[in-house]
This record gives structure tokens, C-alpha cells and sequence, in this order.
């Protein structure tokens, strides 16, 4: 299982660090929750002002892997897109964050003494991390970003190959570039970013027959399966990313929707 | 705060609102938990139909200020897999179950009452006559004589408490909510949700995978409290309100206002106990009230 | 983004919703900027009744999640009053002026519109049969041959353009906003506020004078936008779109889902010259829109 | 005329101070607007995160008489009793202010030569401090409250006669019970504060037929006259408490509802 299961309770952490990392914002908090599995995700609400942002937005709470858990603490790296990550990123130590997870379905291992290769996109490294981190002999990891503002936070990543859109940082040209050069018979890919390089990623790897497990986002409500808003199409019809995901078998969906 | 509705013995008055909380996927994602902190005094469970249905393309969602809107499209296994696959996993929860049907004419909904009430596991049933994702849905529920023959039809099927859930997009809720008593409904539930649309900011074509889906959330709690004062004024059997409850004094409002038992939607995504949480500080609204009240 | 509105000549389609702006207040508040600045492209004035009203007791005022409930209840000097006082100080604003009237029979209406429509000042006029607050709104504007039996009685006694603004508490506006049209009515508007309510946070008692009232602001906004795509395609005519409008996007999308004016009411509360900014806003992205379109 | 014209315009104003006073909050901002006269009022809203409070609130904007203007900066006393006075009050230096105004009418001159003689209660005090710095000779000043800490807030006034309900400070008991010692022929009441002590002032005012202009409070949207919402009953019907008021005729009034 590459899940596991979370306290039946939203709770009440505390901000205890907060910082840029080039132009992604590191959040920090205290849990005293269960180890989560790479790729699992928690449901992230700002404890005052939730709300009253643009449009008087946020009134849910947001969904986010996490990025590193260690010493009763949980790091998450946000991108500020909207009035929830805005909301997020204002946090400063000693704030009240509302937190829900351990949630959903991590990485699975690779099968068959598979070489895993992590291909992560923009700010679609996060849940890579904590599976990178549990992986030895260390994997090779593929990133791609906008630019070197964006790039920092490969950074996090030992030894990773990395390139950008705009050629200001690594390698110049998309990830799905740098794939298609390690792309071979004996990897399992574990891919997370924008919809379009996960859908390139999917049918690369559909072509080739290499299995991909890619950790998909989507639009949520709950995240827990109360509202059956997440779904993405898969051969068996829609299934929720928050409870049978957010980590999919590429080979499992019909396609990668656009949002 | 122990609540008689229509026959169904709750702990306390406060449930969830059918579509808002799957128990299933809750113990998977949860556990065991689920089972002995059960947040709600009885389990509603999501609209069934008799065929399996996918739902609606996603995007399914989209945030509103202070809600949401919703174009699920009534997702379910269909009526053999709900009693085959479902039920006996509902069967462990620790309250009474509530099933909601609904169906796409009278001979369906027959089929579905007569079916899901013939199981022990099932306390009561909820006519869904007020989807506004699906066609019928308004229709039925938005007319009393519509409403009063689809409960003439299906009321026979059982003895079982009979809920009918009222739309909120109607003229006269009043009317419909007298024509299912008359027709011999045991309680009514009201508000489902109010036709709404949200537009791609981007491209301006419908965001919704469906077009347009339904608004819930607080932005419609004073809507939801107008409709259930009422209706409460207008029936004597009991009636169950809801939308936008967020707290205590939300649902002591609405039991000021005649409902006799509360249910919890869209709250519940932002904290999966709201249900329980919201009970509480309703409970301690009605033991100050009693306090003021030298009981 | 000159708009031509049933034949009442814009210089943009934003104007202010019926009620929620009083331009002789602003004069006396800001002075004679409201003149050279005026933030609206009509001026659509507050509801007036044959007859003088004081309107509700109060209080008058609720405050919602992302909204406002009001019981007003329509105070105006009335027909003779808004004619001696209201009028010629009105025909100094700078902009085509819209008078909305409502009466309790077609009669009265009939009064009201031939009274109305004779004074050269009065640019159009918008038939109010969709208030909460007052009974016969709700009654006549929810009910398609209520409707049009109105506007046909209304009809024959002026050339001057006739909007009809639609109530949202009702089953099928769309219906309602056909008949209008067939009857002879020159646009729609809506949404008018959703019926609504609050308690006394400590009695538990309604909170507004009137007992119920209406919604407006942020709130209804995806109600809206669904009700007015709804009736823009299920009428010819021109549609005037208000509720919740708040930016030059939600201006924007009404306009998108077939409405050819935005109204703003209740944005202008927080800001008088919402209507400016939203102006500004909507010409913007009409404009990135027309580059984006290669045009 | 005891009204200035405002600025057709919401402006935004930058917080320049802001400090507890007893049990108080004094907020101090930027102004270029124009001079105020006293019992004058302002909305004010949050530039940022105004809503996401309690129950999804602050939506609209508050009233506030203003309490200092000079340099320009304009002051404001704030007490804490709900998500928009909250939010108010947790504004720091250099965060951002929407304000309206000067908005309604203001205290007017004493008639007939009279001694004008001002009585406030709790954070109704706000309104008479201009009025009390404006006048020359001073005037005598009757203030009330609850108890010491909110008490504090007297010291603005030069030579206030003070009680408080506790007795914690000054005099024990209430106001109006001060008013009744002080109430003479030749005196004009100025007075603002809760409901049932302006109701008190009116009816005892209202026998011993002495002049008094009270400044009263209402549930307001607007602001500029432009909902109807905040309407009392006057002996000629309702009227706008933003553009009739909020300093009314004490003889006018029908009742001083009780909110
Ligand atoms: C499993 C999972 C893990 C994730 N992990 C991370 C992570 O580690 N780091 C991270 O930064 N992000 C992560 N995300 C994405 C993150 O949840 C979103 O960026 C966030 O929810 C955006 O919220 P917002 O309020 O800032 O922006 P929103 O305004 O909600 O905008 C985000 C997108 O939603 C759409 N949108 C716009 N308006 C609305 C509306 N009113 N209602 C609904 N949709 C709208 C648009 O497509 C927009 O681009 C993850 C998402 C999932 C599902
Ligand atoms: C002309 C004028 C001058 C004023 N001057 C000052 C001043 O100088 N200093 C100062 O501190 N205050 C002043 N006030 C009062 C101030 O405007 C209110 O305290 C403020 O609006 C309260 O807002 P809130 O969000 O904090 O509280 P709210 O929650 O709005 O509660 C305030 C009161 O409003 C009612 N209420 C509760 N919930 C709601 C709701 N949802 N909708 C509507 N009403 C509700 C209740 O009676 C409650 O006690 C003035 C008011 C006026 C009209
Ligand atoms: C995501 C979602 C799904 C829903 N699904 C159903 C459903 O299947 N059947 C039903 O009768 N009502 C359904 N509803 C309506 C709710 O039961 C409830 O009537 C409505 O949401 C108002 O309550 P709230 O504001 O507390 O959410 C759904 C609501 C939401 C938000
Ligand atoms: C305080 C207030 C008073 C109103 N008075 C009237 C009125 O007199 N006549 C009318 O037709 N509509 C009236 N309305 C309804 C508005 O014109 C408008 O239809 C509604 O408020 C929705 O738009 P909004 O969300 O932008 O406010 C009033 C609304 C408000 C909030
Ligand atoms: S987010 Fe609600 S079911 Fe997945
Ligand atoms: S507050 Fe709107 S009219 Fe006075």
C-alpha cells in the first residue's frame, strides 16, 4: 500500500518556517500526524482569513504534496497562482495552518528491478522529493522549469539534470526533451508537472511500453472522496484523483485533462 | 439532543446532506475511525440511480465567493451495484441509513423505493426530485402535482419514512413541499442546490464540463434559512434543513426557523468533522438557551 | 464600447441597478463631481409606486457571507412626488435616465408608465414585477401570463423603450422573459435580489424589520450568470445583466453569456464609482480580447 | 452647513500609527482629503483581506466618525465587536485603508447663545472630541463606560467629568445620571453612545425641553444615501442616517431604535 492513513481529524498546526526558494515559497509547519508516503498530498487551509482574497476567494482549502517530513515537521512548496496560494504564501511563523492528510495514493515501486527515472516539471517536483529521497541507489531525476528563477529549487535535488524553457538555467528546451534521451527499456518513469508535459509523458511512454506513474492534479473540494469533483478519465471510466490517486498508472488513463 | 425523525431514532439533529460525504472512500482514506467518531447522527447517502452512471466531464467544480458549484452529473453504481457493493459496506457505520434515489420517471423511482426498502440495513429513504444537473430532476420537484404523484406512486412501496427532497429553483416551494405531504411524504429536506455558472476566465466558454451546475456553501445559507422558515410554515410533518450550514448557530437558526433536523454539505469538505464539531456547539446553543430560559 | 440599448443610446453598457444608487444623495454627499464624473451610462432610478412609501422598519440590513440581504421595502416620495422633486433635479445627470416603476395592479402600473413615459427627461422604463419585498412582485414577475397580460396592458402607451426586469425566485425565467417579449417588452433585466433571511444572532427572532429580504452581491453571482445565459437564449431582445457584478470580468462574463448591459448595484456600496472601475476594467478586456483575436 | 463635501472617490489611505487606548484601538492614516467638521463619519475597508472573518465576513464597508484630523492624518477609535472592527483593528503601519469622505452632516453651532454641554458613552465618545477641541470656551464634557479599561479612553478630553457602571474609575454609575445633575435651561446636549443612553438623553432632554443633537449609530451598506438601509424614525417618517444624520435633532426623532 502506498498509502497511509490519516488522522480522521483536520488540525491545527503551527507555521514554523517560511522563505523563498528562488520563486517558489517553502512553508513549514509542525505535525504531530503519521509518516506520509512520497507522493500523498495534504489539504492546506490558512487558519485566519481564509477568504477575502480576490474575489473573496479562498473558501476551500487547497491541495499540496508534501515536500519533506522530518522531526515532527512537514515542509510544502507552493507556487502563488491564485488566492489560496497567495494566502499561503503570506504565512509567517506562529501562524495557525489547518491541515487534512495524509491523503491519497503515493508512488508505488518500480516493478520488475526497474530503474526508476523522475521526470518533474515546474512546481510538479514537490511529491519526486520525498520519493527521491527514499530511493537508493539514488535515481536519475529529469526537471524542467520556465527559468532559473523557477529552476532554484532543483537545488533540492541531489544531482539532477535539469533544463528550462527560456535556456537561463541547464539545459535549454522542454523536459520532455531530456526524456526522450533517457527514455529506455529497463526504467519505470514517476513523472509530476503541467498537464501538457504529462500528457507528452504518457504517450511517450505508452509508445515505448515503459510503465509511467505520474501524480496528477486536479481541481478539489474535499479530498477525502466526499464530493466526486477530482475526477480524470481513465480506460475504466472517472476516477477521483484524491482517493484512487493522485499517483495514476500512464498506462491506466485516457488522457491528461487540461485542468 | 436525541431527535425522533419521522420514525428514525437520531442521536442528535445533525446529518449530512446527501452527495457531500462518502463513507466508503472516508475509510479508506481514514480508517477504522470512521466507524467509532462517526460524525453525523445518520448516514444520507449519495443520489442512486437505477442504471450506473460516470457523472458529468469534469471540470466539475468551481469556487464561488464564499461557495461552490458543482456539475457532478449524479455519479453512482446503479441501483444492483449500490445494494451489492455499498450497502453492505454502510451496514457497518454506527447510524441509521438514509438512501437517496432518484429516477428519470415514476416507474424508475417505483423500482428504486421498492428495492432499497425491502433491505434491513436501510432506515429511510430521500426522493431526489431537485438535481439541477439532470433534466427530470427539476422538473418533478418544481411542480406540487408532479411531486404529489410521484409520492402517490412510490408511498404504497413502503412503510418506511419517505423524505422528499425539495429544489430550490422553484416559484412556490411551499406548494411542492404541501403536495408531498398531502401525497404522503413523512418528511421534507430542503435546499438542494441553486442553478448556477461559472465562465473559463481565460476563454469565456462554460467552465463547468457540464455547462452549469449547482451553487451550495454558505452564499446560499440565507436563501436556504428564507425557504425552510417557509416551508416549516406550511407543513406539519418534519422538515430537514439545510445549505450553508457552518456552524452551531447556523444550524440553531435553522431549527429557529422549523427545521427538526439539520444536514451538512459543502462544510465537510474544508474539515471532514464539521458534522460533529457543528453538533457541539449546537448542543451548547440549546443548553445556554435552556439556561436563559430558567429550564 | 458605445451601446445602443433598445434603442437608448450608451456610451458604455455599465449602468447602476434600480435601488442601489441615489444620485440626489450623492450630489448633496460629493458635491457636483457626481456631474462631470458620473460613473454610470444611465441612470437607472430606484423604484417608484403610485402611491408615497416609507418603506420597511428596520433594521433594513443583513450582512451575508460575500453579500447583503435588504428588506428596503421601495420608500419613494411616489408618482407625484418623484415627478415634482426627483425629476428635474435628475435631468441635470448627464446621462439617458431610466425610471423603474412597480404597482400592485395593472392599473396602477398602466398610471405609472403613461405618467412616466410622457415627460421628455424619461429616457425608458423598467417594469419592476420581480420585488421580494412587496407581495404582487413576487406574483406578477414569476408567472408568464401575469407577465405578459401586464405588458401588453402597458404596451400601447408609449413608444419609449420598456424593460422588464425578471425576479430569480422563480421556477422558469425564461419562460417569464418569452412572455415578456411577445407582449412587446423592449429588454429584460435580471437578476433581482433572491429571497432571503437572518436571525437575531442572541433572540433568534428575524433580524429584518420585514421579517424576509433579499440577496445581492458576490453571493448570487453564479446564479446569475446562469439565469441571465438562460434567458439570453431564449429571447430576441436585449438583456440587461446585474448580480453580483463586481469587476470588469464578472461585467465581462455576463456579457459573454448574452447579456448587451451590466447593471451594478450592490458593488457600489463599497465603492460609489464601482461603476467607473468596472468600466475601465471591461474595456480592457474587451480590447485584449479584440488584439487576441488578430483584429 | 455642518457637512464637507467628499472627494467623489474611495481613497486609498496608507496606516500611519496604530495603538490600544484602554480598551481601544486608535488608528491613525494618511489623508490629502478635505477638512472634516465634527460628528462627520468615514467608511473604512481593509485593502487587503477584508472578508474571510467570522462567518465569511467583512463584505462591506464600516462607519467610523472620525476622532483627530490635523497634518494630514485623520484618527480613528475603534471597538472591537465583530469581523470588520477585528479586521480594523489588526491594521500596522503602512498596510493599506479604503476611506470615504467626510461623509453626513455634522454637529451644528448652539442656538440662542447656549452653553453647549457633550455626553458621551463608551466608543461614543469619538464624535465629541473634534466638537470638543472646536469650541472656545471649552465645553463641559460628561463621559461614560464600563470600567476603567475602557475609561482610559477620557484622557483625550481636556478636564471630562468621568463614571464608569463598575465604579472602577470615576464616578459610579451611569452617564445620564451625571447628565441629570448637569441638565439646565441654558445648555444645549451633545451627545453620542449606545442606543438606550441616547434614548435616555432624548426623553429627558425632550421634557425639560432643552435642545439636544445626538449623533446616532446604524446598520449602514453605503454610507452616501444609497440603499435605504440605515433609516430612524423621525416625526416625518423615516430618514438616512448617512445623509440626513448622523447628528440629528433629538426632537425630531420618534425613538432611537434599539439598532
Ligand atoms: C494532489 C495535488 C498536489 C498539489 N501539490 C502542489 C504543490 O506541492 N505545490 C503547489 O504549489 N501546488 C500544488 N497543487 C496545486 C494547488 O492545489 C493549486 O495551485 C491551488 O489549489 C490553487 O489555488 P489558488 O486559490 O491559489 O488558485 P485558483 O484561483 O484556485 O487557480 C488555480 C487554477 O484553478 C482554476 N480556477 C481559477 N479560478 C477558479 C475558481 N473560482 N474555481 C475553481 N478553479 C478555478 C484555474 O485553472 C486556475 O489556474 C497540487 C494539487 C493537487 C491536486
Ligand atoms: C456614523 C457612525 C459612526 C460610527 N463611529 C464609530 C467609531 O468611531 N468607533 C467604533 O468603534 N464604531 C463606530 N461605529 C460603529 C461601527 O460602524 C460598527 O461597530 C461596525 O460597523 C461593526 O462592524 P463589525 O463587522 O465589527 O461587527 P458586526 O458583526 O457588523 O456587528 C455589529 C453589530 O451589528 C449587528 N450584526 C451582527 N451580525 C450582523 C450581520 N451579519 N449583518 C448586519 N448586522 C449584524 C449586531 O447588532 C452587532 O452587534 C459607527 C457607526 C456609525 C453608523
Ligand atoms: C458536490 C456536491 C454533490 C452533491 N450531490 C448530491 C446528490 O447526489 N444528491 C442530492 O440530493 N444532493 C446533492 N447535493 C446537494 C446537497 O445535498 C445539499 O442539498 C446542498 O449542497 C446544500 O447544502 P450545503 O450548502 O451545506 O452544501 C450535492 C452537493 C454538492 C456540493
Ligand atoms: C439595497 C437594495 C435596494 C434595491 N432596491 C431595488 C428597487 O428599488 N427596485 C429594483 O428593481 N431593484 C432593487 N434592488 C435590486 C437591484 O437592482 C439588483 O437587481 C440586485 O441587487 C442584484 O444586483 P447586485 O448583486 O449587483 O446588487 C435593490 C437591491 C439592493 C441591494
Ligand atoms: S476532491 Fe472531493 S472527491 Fe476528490
Ligand atoms: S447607509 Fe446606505 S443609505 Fe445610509
Amino acid at each position: 500500500m502506498n498509502r497511509t492513513v490519516a488522522p480522521f481529524d483536520r488540525r491545527l498546526s503551527t507555521v514554523t518556517g517560511a522563505e523563498a526558494i528562488g520563486a517558489y515559497r517553502l512553508l513549514r509547519c509542525s505535525d504531530e500526524g503519521p509518516e506520509p508516503r512520497p507522493g500523498q498530498f495534504y489539504m492546506l487551509a490558512a487558519a485566519e482569513r481564509w477568504g477575502g482574497g480576490q474575489d473573496e476567494r479562498p473558501y476551500l482549502p487547497r491541495a499540496f504534496s508534501y515536500l519533506r517530513r522530518s522531526g515532527g515537521e512537514l515542509e510544502f512548496l507552493l507556487e502563488d497562482v491564485g488566492p489560496g496560494t497567495r494566502r499561503l504564501s503570506e504565512l509567517r511563523p506562529g501562524d495557525g495552518l489547518w491541515l487534512l492528510g495524509p491523503l491519497g495514493s503515493g508512488f508505488a515501486a518500480p516493478r520488475d528491478g526497474r530503474e526508476p527515472l523522475l521526470v518533474g516539471g515546474g512546481i510538479g517536483i514537490v511529491p519526486l522529493l520525498p520519493l527521491h529521497t527514499s530511493l537508493s541507489p539514488p535515481a536519475e531525476v529529469l526537471l524542467g522549469f520556465r527559468d532559473a528563477g523557477h529552476a532554484a529549487a532543483a537545488a533540492l535535488f541531489d544531482g539532477a539534470t535539469v533544463c528550462t524553457d527560456d535556456g537561463s538555467e541547464g539545459q535549454h528546451g522542454l523536459v520532455t526533451e531530456l526524456l526522450d534521451e533517457h527514455l529506455d527499456d529497463h526504467v519505470e518513469v514517476y513523472a509530476c508537472g503541467p498537464p501538457a508535459m504529462l500528457e507528452a509523458v504518457r504517450l511517450m511512454t505508452g509508445e515505448r511500453d515503459v510503465p509511467a506513474q505520474l501524480a496528477l492534479e486536479s481541481g478539489m473540494a474535499c479530498g477525502f472522496g466526499a464530493c466526486f469533483g477530482c475526477v480524470v478519465p481513465t480506460r475504466e471510466g472517472y476516477v477521483r484523483v484524491c482517493v484512487d490517486g493522485p499517483v495514476l498508472e500512464a498506462r491506466d488513463l485516457e488522457a491528461v485533462p487540461a485542468h | 439532543m436525541r431527535t425522533d425523525l419521522c420514525g428514525i431514532e437520531l442521536e442528535h439533529p445533525v446529518i449530512n446532506a446527501s452527495g457531500t460525504w462518502d463513507a466508503i472512500a472516508a475509510l479508506r482514506t481514514f480508517g477504522d475511525e470512521v466507524l467509532t467518531r462517526f460524525p453525523f447522527a445518520a448516514f444520507v447517502s449519495k443520489t442512486i440511480t437505477l442504471e450506473p452512471r460516470q457523472g458529468n466531464p469534469p471540470p466539475r467544480l468551481w469556487e464561488t465567493p464564499a461557495g461552490l458549484i458543482n456539475s457532478i452529473g449524479l455519479p453512482n453504481k446503479g441501483l444492483a451495484g449500490y445494494l451489492e457493493h455499498d450497502l453492505p459496506v454502510l451496514a457497518r457505520l454506527p447510524v441509521p441509513l438514509i438512501v437517496n434515489v432518484m429516477g428519470f420517471t415514476r416507474e424508475e423511482v417505483a423500482t428504486l423505493v421498492a428495492a432499497v426498502a425491502e433491505r434491513d440495513e436501510v432506515a429511510g429513504l430521500e426522493l431526489n426530485v431537485s438535481c439541477p444537473n439532470v433534466e427530470s430532476g427539476l422538473i418533478m420537484g418544481a411542480d406540487p402535482s408532479e411531486t404529489a404523484a410521484l409520492v402517490e406512486r412510490v408511498r404504497p412501496l413502503t412503510s418506511k419514512p419517505l423524505v422528499v427532497k425539495l429544489t430550490p429553483n422553484a416559484t412556490d416551494p411551499p406548494a411542492v413541499a404541501r403536495a408531498a405531504q398531502d401525497a404522503g411524504a413523512d418528511a421534507v429536506s430542503l435546499i438542494n442546490t441553486l442553478r448556477g455558472m461559472a465562465l473559463h476566465p481565460g476563454t469565456g466558454e462554460p467552465w463547468l464540463g457540464a455547462g452549469t451546475g449547482g451553487v451550495s456553501g454558505p452564499a446560499i445559507r440565507a436563501i436556504a434559512l428564507a425557504q425552510v422558515a417557509q416551508v416549516s410554515q406550511s407543513v406539519s410533518i418534519p422538515v430537514i434543513g439545510m445549505g450553508g450550514v457552518e456552524s452551531g448557530a447556523d444550524a440553531h437558526a435553522l431549527m429557529a426557523a422549523g427545521a427538526a433536523a439539520v444536514a451538512v454539505g459543502t462544510a465537510s469538505f474544508r474539515d471532514p468533522r464539521a458534522g460533529a464539531r457543528i453538533r457541539v456547539e449546537l448542543e451548547e446553543l440549546a443548553r445556554k438557551e435552556r439556561v436563559s430560559a430558567g429550564a
